[in-house]
């Protein structure tokens, strides 16, 4: 049962993330990107992630997802013809990314865990909500703190950016 | 039950997407979503990881990481909005004043 | 380690004293060329009458370094202040120390433009090449060795001629890339020796008491001949030599003649041999085929020329090749010749530029074809010339002939089919030096340019007769001078010998115990 | 969760907590500065980084502290030190230059710290997670700062983001094998784990091999580093200063933290694919900026061949080659945050930084002609300066550590760069100056200049001539890393 | 080896009063002509008295030589400056400051423009020649016989003729190329005694003691002969000769003629026969050969030539063949005979070149179609000029008879038909030369510049006296020479009967087998008489 629902949203997930490469008009690729991020939040939920997968549609779909189709329809970004599509490099970068592909693949394929495994079994996981909670503010209060810095540079960056230009 | 190999190829499959699409397309905001596609793919394997590994890391490290991300996005839509304002131009190719 | 000052530091001070004028002039106002020229001269010549110390105070019966000073510097890796003179060296500090006197004198009205910078560069250039000969740490001898090359490049690349940069930019390359390499075989040999007696130390004194295994002498002999022969510049590395040498101003090509190739020769002499005994005796028919090729080949070249400093330059080539020739020999006698050699080319090449210089800076010209008959104007100067030109040809009686009778000599210990070709290679010497004279001075009475052209003044009357002094002196009474380097070289020879049979038995040595080395990947 | 588990230690935190408050109280200060007056942020940044220099080597904590996630070491306060002296440097420098792009402004300063106490989180990060966010904390702040230069400045920012946030990707992507791979983010843990583990894991690789473009990517390293000249070009040059010097040495501070200490391991494996890059990377860097016009593009590739001679010193794996890295990176912020100020100061009055600027400089500005001259000697690797001690102990720890060819390449790169720095001498030397005269401006009109300028020279020169003591620190500093 | 029994460095005098005559000169203003012209008169004049006391000290009893002196030089290669002279060296030193005062007596109005220079060349030169001649130490003799270049290169170049920058080269280069090669040679035999005894040496008197291996000499003999033969010069080297003859002023000539062409004959004496007698032994015939065809081939192209000084300058050719031929018929006649033609040479040749500047100095052309009946305005001058033409021709009473009769004889005791070959030349030589005479003094006077020369003045008269007076003082009492020679000759000749019998010899060469039959032969004779 999990196996299927596993291939079904990985099938949507990659087709999606094709569709949002390869078309053409911008704000279609972002409703694909939605798509997929919702496929993703799926997959959090088969690993026992729920709050990932509530993040995942919060952060992703909806502020993310917003912010490019409002780029988007401020800067009036039209479609763009066929051949404009891709630039000039573009079949190297293409052939490198498979070639990439097939050896990551095999060696993905060929891994296994070997690590010995930590102590959040299925069952703590049950809790997940509350144990990521827990060590965020305690074992991770570190990076966390300095996610909160790296959220004001992009706040301060951002409107610097914006209206800077505006002003000149 | 699908195992980790199962996770990290699909992980793999969206990342190459992603990287594919950063490599190859000419629009930015298209380039930015590809980045977006990557960040994705990243996540589904640190959580996959964080599943079988039977650890907490993952799943937090995937909480900064989507954090992040949505930084990265306000700065790179930022920077496309001035360029966009400045050079009326939206394509890789035409962000040649600079040789390379 | 320890720390050894006795005395006053003598040799510190004669390597520093043009670096303190050349920080005077620095500071002094740009306008002020007279006092630029003057301080630059009493740097010079205050440094001669302090290196005038050495050989009053030099024990030539000790073939040990003397006024030896070590301080450490970079303990980590063995490094140390380390100076030292011994009968190898004393004569080529005594030279430098005189030519940068000559370059003063021989930039007095030649240099027109910027001369602040070019007196500041030129002391530089003293104070590096003093350091080069006088440091007995391979490290600090790397540090001056590379040194030299930035005012050296300065010089040239400024108050060169038309061509300056592509001269200024060449000459930069090819020496820069050869000392690197140098650097790398330094740096081999230090962890090699470091490994074999666990001693880590860039003291050549200390290093020549174990040389390595003979086939990673093999390598570290091709890196630093690599850096060696580029400045020697022994063929076929020598192509940057008539460009530079053409490019520069007088001054220059004066001290890259007579000190800065002698920088390479003194490398192999002072270095390879003492540390790199079996390379040495491995590589050293290959070097005198060499070196004969380019005793030949330079004055091929040579004969072909127009223009006087070009010939003056590549008789350069020919002339260092004697001096390869006479080291390479590895007997006493050749090289004795070739440090004898050493300071007869520095002398007569330089007084050759210097004459040169001379004549150019009256006429602008130094095309041959535009001269003739200067005899009949400039009869003191012809005479210079003239006695210049026998001592760099070699004729009896002058430096030159010394010189390349010991080196003669010393090849002919070698094989003796190695002096019979190097004898041509004389022969050939004459000719184009005979030709240089006789097409300017002797015939009808050209000259380009109009009005009188002047003999000598006292300034460069002052510049020319201690090198004319110089040439009779070695030539007519040598003993000093050998005398002087005999015991060093001896035990140099000593040295190279006990070194190559020691480190036959050290091969074995090592080779039965086990690797200790760190890290151990060999890529 | 045990709180004191945590092992919460104020004190290893105490210089960063510094940069970052000093950041924030730039941000307010901010708003109570007229647009005029903005150069007065500059001054309080840069003396406010001053004067927190001395309190850095005071605080070093040998235990990790945040539950594993900081390690205040020696090693981290090294590094501390030269993000601090450059970023000084570099805002110094920025106070004049900013006044004559007419584009002061209070952001670009506090912006510029937080870059700073990025790279300061990153050099001290003793986890992956915690290595992450700091490297996007200095990331993002030079995007926005690369940005700041009106003109050219957004599009090589742009560039530098898509490419940045794409090698960000693949370092997080690497960073999840890893933590595949060990079950652990933690260096330490991390390290002591991997030693069991069989080592024919492919996570391995691919954690290896990712990690190593990620982080090739931010020290440019050939083929990551087609983002580095269009950014350095793009960017203000004191920015670019700061970018080439600063978190350069950050992505090496984090490189050999995480090579040496967690994975010292698996050198066989990883020497390797360094090896292919340092070695590329020199010569690719030294060979395209022959070619180049500009002389902040000259730079760059510069900045990339060097990037390949530091990673030597990774590679060797050794006390030795840390420490050379360490001391390269101290020595590199003096030689080229002072190439860096005469390129800014020499084409004042039009945008472009072109080569040709540079003739004749010698007679208009001699000084600065001067100072150029000795930091190229300096990149060029010729002594006595300390280019030349830096690439000497680079090349020192590869040949003791059998690595001869790619010493050979080193010294091959190495000639093959000296075309470069040699023709801007030659410039500045022995070309005329062409064209209309410049406005003649006394180096000691604006004193930040002439200070950072004095400072970098003598550094240049100090630590070319007498490096015991700062490279003693450097071995001392790299203990940490080797003793586990 | 003999010690100075003079007590007085009187070699080193011989060389160092020219040169500090020369230095003297230095200071004196160029424009003062006289004066330089009459100081350098009076050193060489000095020098000529001083030499003169050789005379009075020589021991003409022994081979060994005399008034040595030795000071260390280069003792680490075993190089002294060692000086000393035998009965062969005591008369070419006298003639070279002899001639030395000729010279300067004969440019002193040849010669107006930059006296200064050109007396200090002739000076130096002559202490160069004086050197080559009494030194005892290759190197130092290798030094005074490159020294001798340098003033002759300038004689040749700055007082020359039109063609002098190319003479001069030429002289120059082909001199060198032989003296490089001798230096090769040098070091061999160097390295060669160094090797046998342990003891490395220049040292001539050192070297002469060993004997050398065969094919070492063969090599050696081949350099040495390299550089004495082009400056003898013997056919086919002697290209050089004519062009810097006929280029070099009348006191370069003379010079030349008189003293340089025998540094060549000397070196042969002093180094090939005793240090290389087996490769001397070798070589011998094919020497010989050589020397005949140069005394032949010199008469005939002498015989074609249309200028003076050419026609003199090709007559050396062949006249040092004969001298030549004598040394290496190497027997007692033969080289008795070379040793004085040399001196005769110098004389006689000298003698010619110094009408020919006269004649030169009045009419400003040398080309014997533009003289004719001489005789009638200058009656002095044809006299002399006969008695010095006879004494080249070798006609009895001169000196030319006795030189010519001797090597005549030794030639024959070697090889008959050699000999006679080189009567033909001898007699080719009269004739070209009685035939100059005849076109040029006697006959009616064709051209009319030539009716108004003046004859001879007092000082040209002074210049060829003691020219006229050797020739007859030789030609009559030959013994006065040859006795100062004789214990030197005959040393040499003892030598080579001693170490190398006829049939030792025919074991290295079947072709010198022949002459050295004949050669024992002969001196059998000799021993009987």
């Amino acid at each position: 049962m999990e196996q299927l629902f596993f291939y079904i949203f990985s099938i949507v997930a990659i087709v999606s993330a094709i569709l949002v490469v390869s078309v053409r008009n911008p704000v279609h690729s972002a409703l694909y990107l939605i798509i997929c991020f919702l496929q993703v939040a799926a997959m959090f939920v088969l690993l026992r992630s729920p709050f990932l997968a509530a993040v995942q549609v919060f952060i992703y779909v909806g502020a993310v997802m917003v912010l490019f189709l409002f780029a988007v329809m401020v800067l009036d970004l039209g479609k763009e013809r066929l051949k404009d599509s891709m630039h000039s490099q573009s079949i190297l970068g293409g052939a490198l990314a498979i070639v990439l592909f097939f050896i990551a693949f095999y060696l993905v394929y060929n891994g296994d865990i070997v690590a010995p495994l930590g102590a959040y079994t299925e069952t703590a996981l049950m809790k997940n909500t509350e144990v990521i909670g827990a060590a965020l503010y305690t074992k991770y209060i570190y990076p966390f703190e300095v996610v909160s810095l790296i959220l004001l540079v992009a706040l301060v960056g951002a409107i610097t950016l914006v209206m800077r230009h505006k002003d000149n | 039950m699908p195992t980790i190999t199962h996770y990290l190829a699909l992980s793999l499959i969206l990342f190459t997407i992603g990287l594919a699409g950063v490599l190859i397309r000419r629009n930015i905001i298209i380039v930015l979503m590809s980045l977006e596609l990557i960040f994705n793919s990243v996540n589904i394997s640190l959580a996959a990881f964080s599943y079988f590994l039977q650890s907490i890391n993952g799943v937090v490290f995937v909480i900064f990481s989507i954090t992040v991300a949505a930084a990265e996005v306000a700065i790179g839509l930022a920077l496309l909005v001035t360029v966009y304002r400045t050079r009326r131009a939206v394509n890789v190719d035409e962000l040649n004043e600079m040789k390379g | 380690m320890t720390d050894i000052i006795a005395g006053f530091p003598v040799l510190s001070i004669i390597i520093f004293l043009p670096a303190l004028g050349a920080l005077f002039i620095i500071f002094s106002r740009r306008e002020s060329v007279e006092f630029i020229k003057w301080t630059a001269l009493g740097a010079t010549v205050l440094t001669f009458i302090v290196s005038l110390y050495l050989p009053l105070t030099f024990d030539a019966a000790n073939p040990s370094f003397q006024w030896v000073e070590k301080t450490v510097w970079i303990e980590r890796f063995g490094m140390s202040y380390f100076l030292g003179v011994d009968g190898i060296s004393l004569f080529l500090v005594l030279l430098t120390t005189l030519i940068s006197i000559i370059c003063v004198f021989a930039s007095w009205t030649d240099i027109k433009t910027k001369m602040k910078g070019y007196m500041a560069l030129l002391l530089l250039t003293e104070t590096c090449s003093l350091g080069v000969f006088m440091s007995m740490d391979l490290f600090l001898f790397y540090i001056f060795w590379e040194a030299v090359l930035i005012p050296m490049v300065f010089i040239i690349g400024i108050w060169g001629g038309g061509r300056r940069l592509y001269a200024a930019i060449k000459f930069f390359i090819f020496t820069f890339t050869g000392s690197l390499f140098m650097l790398l075989g330094v740096l081999a040999l230090y962890y090699y020796h470091g490994k074999l007696t666990g001693v880590y130390t860039f003291d050549a004194t200390v290093m020549w008491l174990s040389p390595v295994a003979p086939y990673i002498q093999w390598w570290i002999f091709i890196a630093m001949f690599l850096g060696f022969a580029v400045k020697v510049p022994l063929f076929p590395l020598h192509t940057w030599l008539p460009d530079a040498h053409t490019e520069a101003p007088t001054a220059g090509s004066i001290v890259l003649a007579a000190v800065l190739l002698k920088l390479g020769t003194y490398g192999f002499a002072r270095f390879s041999l003492p540390l790199l005994p079996n390379a040495s005796m491995e590589f050293a028919p290959m070097l005198m085929v060499v070196s004969l090729i380019a005793v030949i080949y330079g004055a091929l070249v040579t004969i072909a020329q127009r223009d006087m400093k070009k010939v003056v330059a590549y008789s350069s080539v020919s002339h260092m090749g004697f001096v390869m020739l006479g080291i390479f020999a590895l007997n006493a006698d050749g090289l004795k010749g070739s440090l004898l050699q050493m300071i007869n080319h520095g002398i007569s090449t330089g007084a050759l530029f210097l004459f040169v210089g001379m004549i150019y800076e009256r006429t602008h010209d130094r095309q041959i074809g535009s001269y003739g008959g200067l005899m009949k104007a400039v009869p003191v100067y012809a005479v210079f010339f003239l006695i210049t030109v026998l001592s760099s040809m070699g004729l009896p009686a002058t430096n030159g002939f010394i010189g390349e009778l010991m080196v003669l000599i010393g090849a002919f210990k070698a094989h003796w089919i190695y002096a019979v070709i190097a004898v041509v290679g004389v022969l050939l010497g004459a000719v184009y030096l005979l030709w240089l004279f006789q097409r300017v001075f002797l015939g009808e009475l050209v000259y380009p340019g109009k009005g009188e052209i002047k003999d000598l003044n006292l300034r460069e009357l002052c510049a020319s007769v201690p090198l004319i002094i110089l040439i009779f002196w070695i030539g007519l009474y040598p003993r000093p001078f050998i005398s002087g380097m005999e015991a060093s070289i001896d035990i140099l020879v000593k040295r190279f010998e006990i070194n190559s049979k020691k480190s036959m038995l050290d091969t074995n040595r090592v080779a039965a115990a086990p690797d200790h080395s760190q890290g151990g990947a060999s890529k | 969760m045990n709180l004191a588990s945590l092992n919460i230690n104020i004190y290893s935190l105490l210089p960063l907590l510094m940069v970052v408050g000093l950041a924030l109280f730039v941000l307010v200060l901010d708003f109570f500065i007229p647009r005029g007056g903005k150069r007065a942020l500059g001054y309080v940044s840069a003396l406010g980084l001053v004067c927190i220099l001395p309190f850095v080597p005071m605080f070093i904590e040998t235990v990790p502290s945040y539950a594993g996630f900081v390690i205040a070491d020696t090693y981290s306060a090294f590094f501390n030190v030269v993000f601090l002296v450059s970023s000084a440097f570099a805002i110094f420098i920025s106070i004049d230059y900013l006044r004559r792009l007419g584009s002061e402004s209070g952001e670009y300063y506090y912006i510029m710290l937080f870059a700073t106490a990025g790279m300061m989180i990153m050099a001290s990060a003793n986890d992956l997670i915690g290595l992450y966010v700091g490297l996007e904390l200095m990331s993002m702040s030079f995007y926005i700062l690369v940005a700041l230069r009106p003109g050219k400045g957004a599009e090589g920012a742009l560039k530098y983001f898509v490419l940045g946030a794409m090698s960000s990707g693949i370092l997080l992507y690497g960073i999840s094998f890893a933590y595949g791979f060990s079950g652990t983010t933690n260096v330490n843990e991390m390290a002591a784990i991997v030693y069991r583990l069989p080592d024919n894991n492919t996570y391995l690789y691919l954690a290896l091999a990712l990690i190593g473009a990620g982080f090739a990517f931010k020290i440019a390293a050939f083929p990551f580093h087609v983002w580095s000249p269009d950014a350095y070009e793009g960017a203000p040059t004191p920015v670019t200063a700061l970018l080439s010097v600063g978190s350069k040495a950050a992505a090496f501070a984090v490189f050999l933290r995480v090579f040496a200490v967690a994975l010292p391991a698996f050198h066989g494996q990883w020497s390797d694919m360094l090896w292919v890059i340092s070695a590329a990377t020199m010569i690719f860097g030294s060979v395209v900026a022959i070619p180049q016009k500009n002389i902040i593009r000259m730079l760059a590739y510069s900045s990339i061949a060097h990037a390949g001679v530091i990673l030597m010193g990774i590679v060797v794996n050794s006390s030795a080659g840390a420490s050379a890295v360490l001391y390269y990176s101290l020595v590199y912020a003096f030689m080229n945050v002072g190439a860096f100020t005469v390129a800014a100061l020499a084409s004042r009055g039009d945008g472009g930084e072109q080569l040709t600027d540079l003739r004749g400089l010698a007679s208009r500005r001699p000084w600065l002609a001067f100072f150029m001259a000795l930091f190229m000697v300096s990149l060029a690797g010729i002594p006595p300066t300390a280019g030349f001690m830096a690439k000497f102990f680079v090349l020192a720890s590869a040949v003791h550590a059998g690595y001869y060819w790619l010493a050979v390449i080193a010294v091959i790169s190495t000639a093959i760069a000296l075309f470069f720095y040699a023709r801007v001498i030659f410039y500045m030397y022995m070309r005329d100056y062409e064209g209309a005269e410049l406005p003649e401006r006394s180096l000691f009109t604006c004193v930040t200049y002439g200070v950072v300028l004095i400072l970098t020279a003598v550094g240049t020169l100090a630590l070319g001539v007498y490096p015991s003591a700062i490279l003693d620190i450097a071995v001392r500093a790299v203990g940490p890393l080797f003793t586990i | 080896m003999i010690e100075n029994t003079l007590h007085l460095p009187i070699l080193s005098l011989l060389i160092f009063i020219p040169l500090l005559g020369a230095v003297c000169l230095l200071f004196f203003n160029a424009a003062s002509k006289d004066s330089i012209r009459q100081t350098a008169l009076g050193v060489t004049i000095i020098n000529f008295v001083v030499s003169l006391l050789l005379l009075a000290y020589f021991d003409v009893s022994t081979h060994k030589m005399q008034f040595v002196e030795r000071l260390p030089w280069m003792p680490w290669i075993g190089s002294d400056y060692f000086l000393g002279m035998d009965g062969i060296s005591l008369t070419l030193v006298l003639l070279t400051t002899l001639i030395s005062v000729v010279a300067i007596l004969c440019s002193w109005t040849a010669i107006e423009e930059r006296v200064k220079e050109y007396m200090i060349f002739l000076l130096i030169l002559e202490a160069g020649m004086v050197g080559v001649f009494v030194s005892l130490d290759m190197v130092v003799f290798f030094l005074f016989w490159e020294i001798g270049l340098v003033p002759m290169y300038f004689l040749i170049g700055i007082w020359g003729g039109k063609r002098k920058l190319y003479a001069n080269i030429k002289f120059f280069l082909y001199t060198l190329f032989g003296s490089v090669f001798m230096l090769a040679g040098i070091l061999a035999l160097y390295f060669a005694h160094g090797k046998a005894t342990g003891v490395y040496t220049f040292d001539l008197l050192r070297l002469y003691e060993m004997q050398y291996a065969y094919n070492l000499q063969w090599w050696v003999f081949l350099a040495f002969f390299l550089g004495f033969a082009i400056k003898v010069p013997l056919f086919p080297f002697h290209t050089w000769l004519p062009d810097a003859h006929v280029e070099a002023p009348t006191a370069g000539s003379v010079i030349l003629a008189g003293i340089l062409l025998k540094m060549g004959t000397y070196g042969f004496l002093r180094f090939n026969l005793p240090l290389l007698l087996d490769a001397t032994m070798s070589f011998a015939p094919f020497l010989l050969i050589l020397s005949v065809v140069g005394i032949v081939y010199g008469a005939f192209l002498a015989m074609a030539q249309k200028d003076i000084k050419k026609l003199v300058a090709y007559s050396s050719v062949s006249h040092l063949g004969a001298v030549m031929a004598g040394i290496f018929a190497l027997n007692q006649q033969g080289i008795d005979g070379g040793v004085l033609q040399m001196i005769n040479h110098g004389v006689s040749t000298g003698g010619l070149f110094l009408i020919i500047g006269m004649i030169y100095e009045r009419r400003h052309t040398r080309l014997i179609a533009d003289f004719g009946g001489i005789a009638k305005v200058m009656p002095v001058y044809a006299t002399l000029t006969l008695i010095i033409f006879f004494s080249s021709i070798g006609l009895p009473g001169t000196n030319g008879f006795v030189g010519e009769l001797l090597i005549l004889i030794g030639l024959f005791k070697s090889n008959v038909l050699l000999s006679v070959i080189a009567a033909t030349g001898v007699i080719l030589g009269a004739a070209y030369m009685l035939w100059m005479y005849q076109r040029v003094i006697f006959g009616e006077i064709t051209r009319e510049e030539n009716r108004t020369l003046k004859d001879l003045n007092g000082r040209e008269l002074l210049t060829l006296l003691p020219v006229i007076v050797l020739i007859l003082w030789i030609g009559i009492f030959p013994g006065h020479f040859l006795r100062y020679t004789n214990a030197s000759t005959t040393h040499l000749v003892e030598m080579i009967n001693k170490n190398h019998p006829a049939d030792v010899v025919a074991t290295h060469s079947s072709a010198g087998a022949e002459a050295h039959a004949l050669n024992a032969h002969a001196d059998k004779g000799e021993a009987h008489r």
